[in-house]
């Protein structure tokens, strides 16, 4: 099963911009189904980015981001060739994790 | 009525064109609904329905029948089972208005598309 | 992850194409461990703040979350749609002339749950972010950016035609 | 229907006036099928209407007509919500069928950057055959089931294929054939008939009001519709394909829609993308 990830890292001088893209259902708990049944909420709570072991970025998401969801950020210290590590874990216990060469 | 579709000021030709179908669906229905008094009984909901649903089939033909038609038509026969038989007629009724309507917007439109054709 | 950088210069080569100026990135990705045993969250110190996204308004997830009220700020620049497309993805960005930023949150007033996303700015990040949000119907957006233990915001309005409710 | 009582007959003349008064065709219509003509003609309504839009803007849709959406989607193809798909349907295409065979010995080739070609007509069948049905076609003579026209599987197979012509312009062929020029024709029909209860033709909405709102959304023109399908949709909260994208446009005019690569549908499919012939493909595409 290929990577719910996806990330692009550029350096460009000693900042490293980072966008990153996950695939993911996002419910938010408020929407029902075809049946009239509440779909439970289901989401990404928190997502981290490590440049070198070093951790650079946390996010603490809710149910009102995107389903899909995106997020672009920039740091400085980052170098071409490093690697960028992304975790994440939602509200069911459920995660995943790739590590991508910043270029 | 079931029309709810919300329209900017900016799209007064659509409006108007939403209303054309709209008076004429509504005339075809006043033509229809008089007709429907007193007490239906089974018999009479049976061939109300057959008539809509012969009109229906029709519109079909032309490759132009209307979503309305079809969910009139469920009414009626839930109208129908839950005994309900003048309800259920004057729903036939008005599924046939819908069925004649979109019969004669296919049947005009043979002709009448070729007027909005870019040249 | 099974691309090479060949594929991926196809990519951004055919996507110039078509998105001019918008330049695009390569990457290489590594292996991945898709659904194994979360390795430890080492940056995940501090815990996934419940309450505060528990909260309804927005004045109260502000509170939850940080303790203390946020005085608005014109050295916080939020960027958000005046229509939203489609309250579904609604794109929304912060970005701030203040130093020492330690995190920047957005809340969405009218959403069920007023906060949307809070991000912690760890050191050497910049006090920026993009993301794409919800939106049930028409709202003011608000971020949040802690600076120096202190808190600034920013507000805007976004009109929502289409509710974001689906999704 | 509660109101039926209010209407006069008044104003159900006026209605009955202006649907006939509408239905008056031109005098000048010539009656020669010439598909090359109306390309020009669809062509240089739309520079005309939009004169600031290069031709090849169109296939935007409605991002090229406003300031403010295009803002919002240059910032969502900066990571396009149809990357997933595109992954999928590049895995996809890869795949072999059970039987060995795969995709790839279905089309020329190997069905890269070949999406500008599609559809076409067909002599031996006598019809128009567009991508997803010969997608589906090829599955079924290597002893898979077909795909539903209107899923996820489709749209990333249908988006893999685009993405790898991108760019390419589109290179619709009408061979001098009665059956082809029969299928032009009809494809023309569909697209200017009114159809539905609100009386809308898909030309009322993309070519009489491109750039307005209809509700919240923004019309897009036809020129160049389907240069960006299949399409990530916001209000979908996922990818459509061709027949999807006509299947919605009947119900949304309450009509009941026909069924996926029916014949018209097709015949439309072959119309619409001859008159954008010569803009870039741009699928899959992301929309409102």
């Amino acid at each position: 099963m290929a990577s719910t990830i996806r990330v692009r890292a550029t350096a460009t001088g000693d900042t490293t911009e980072v966008q990153a893209l996950i695939q993911h259902p996002m419910d938010s708990g408020f929407v029902k189904d075809a049946q009239g049944q509440i779909i439970p909420p289901h989401f990404i709570q928190q997502l981290t980015f490590e440049c070198n072991g070093k951790a650079v970025f946390v996010a603490d998401w809710g149910t009102a981001v995107s389903k899909d969801p995106y997020v672009k950020f920039s740091f400085k210290g980052g170098n071409k060739g490093d690697d960028l590590k992304i975790s994440w874990i939602d509200n069911k216990g459920a995660s995943d994790t790739t590590t991508a060469k910043i270029s | 009525m079931k029309m709810t579709m919300r329209l900017t000021g900016s799209n007064r030709p659509i409006a108007r064109l939403v209303l054309a179908t709209t008076l004429l669906t509504t005339m075809l229905q006043i033509t229809r609904a008089s007709s429907a008094q007193a007490a239906a009984s089974v018999d009479e909901f049976k061939a109300a329905y057959a008539v809509a649903e012969a009109a229906n089939t029709q519109a079909g033909a032309l490759r132009n029948q209307w979503t309305a038609t079809a969910s009139t038509l469920a009414d009626a026969k839930k109208a129908a089972d839950a005994g309900n038989f003048d309800a259920a007629v004057a729903l036939s009724k008005e599924a046939e208005a819908l069925a004649k309507a979109s019969i004669f917007q296919g049947t005009s439109e043979k002709q009448a598309w070729k007027a909005q054709e870019i040249r | 992850m099974t691309t090479t950088d060949d594929e991926f210069s196809g990519y951004s080569a055919s996507r110039r194409l078509i998105l001019k100026g918008v330049g695009l990135v390569a990457l290489t990705g590594l292996g991945i461990l898709p659904f194994g045993p979360m390795p430890a969250l080492a940056a995940a110190n501090d815990k996934w703040p419940e309450d505060a996204f528990k909260q309804k308004g927005q004045a109260e997830a502000i509170k939850s979350l940080y303790g203390k009220t946020a005085e608005p700020s014109d050295q916080v620049k939020l960027d958000a749609p005046e229509i939203a497309e489609n309250g579904a993805v609604v794109p929304i960005s912060v970005t701030t002339t203040l130093t020492d930023v330690t995190s920047i949150s957005f809340l969405v007033a009218d959403n069920p749950n007023a906060l949307a996303a809070s991000y912690q700015i760890l050191p050497g990040t910049l006090p920026s972010v993009a993301n794409r949000l919800k939106m049930a119907k028409t709202s003011n957006v608000t971020a949040i950016v802690e600076a120096g233990g202190k808190l600034y915001s920013a507000t805007k309005e976004v009109k929502v035609t289409v509710g974001g409710c689906g999704g | 229907m509660k109101v039926r009582s209010a209407i006069s007959l008044a104003s159900v003349a006026l209605a009955l006036a202006a649907l006939t008064l509408a239905a008056a065709p031109p005098a000048s219509a010539a009656n020669a099928i010439d598909p090359a003509a109306d390309a020009r003609a669809f062509q240089k309504f739309f520079t005309t209407k939009f004169p600031k839009l290069k031709l090849e803007d169109f296939v935007n849709g409605p991002y090229s007509l406003n300031e403010d959406m295009h803002r919002q989607w240059v910032e969502k193809e900066e990571f396009p919500p149809y990357e997933f798909s595109l992954d999928m349907g590049k895995e996809m295409f890869a795949q072999p069928f059970k039987n060995g065979k795969s995709y790839a010995d279905c089309f020329a080739n190997g069905g890269i950057g070949i999406r500008q070609n599609y559809p076409y007509f067909d002599d031996k069948e006598g019809k128009v055959v567009t991508l997803e049905l010969a997608l589906n076609r090829c599955r079924q003579a290597n002893g898979e089931a077909p795909f539903s026209y209107v899923k996820d599987e489709m749209a990333a197979l249908t988006g893999y294929m685009a993405f790898t012509s991108r760019g390419k312009p589109f290179d619709i062929k009408i061979p001098n054939d009665p059956r082809a020029l029969e299928a032009f024709e009809t494809g023309k029909q569909y697209f200017y008939t009114r159809r539905g209860q609100l009386n809308f033709s898909c030309a009322s909405c993309h070519v009489q009001n491109p750039g307005e709102r209809i509700r919240a959304e923004i019309l897009a023109p036809a020129l160049g519709i389907l240069n960006a399908m299949p399409i990530y949709r916001s209000e979908w909260g996922g990818m459509g394909t061709i027949s999807r994208r006509f299947i919605t446009c009947n119900v949304q005019t309450r009509g009941v829609p026909l069924d996926p690569q029916s014949d018209e549908y097709r015949d439309l499919e072959y119309y619409l993308s001859y008159v954008s012939n010569g803009l870039p493909i741009s699928g899959p595409g992301a929309r409102p």
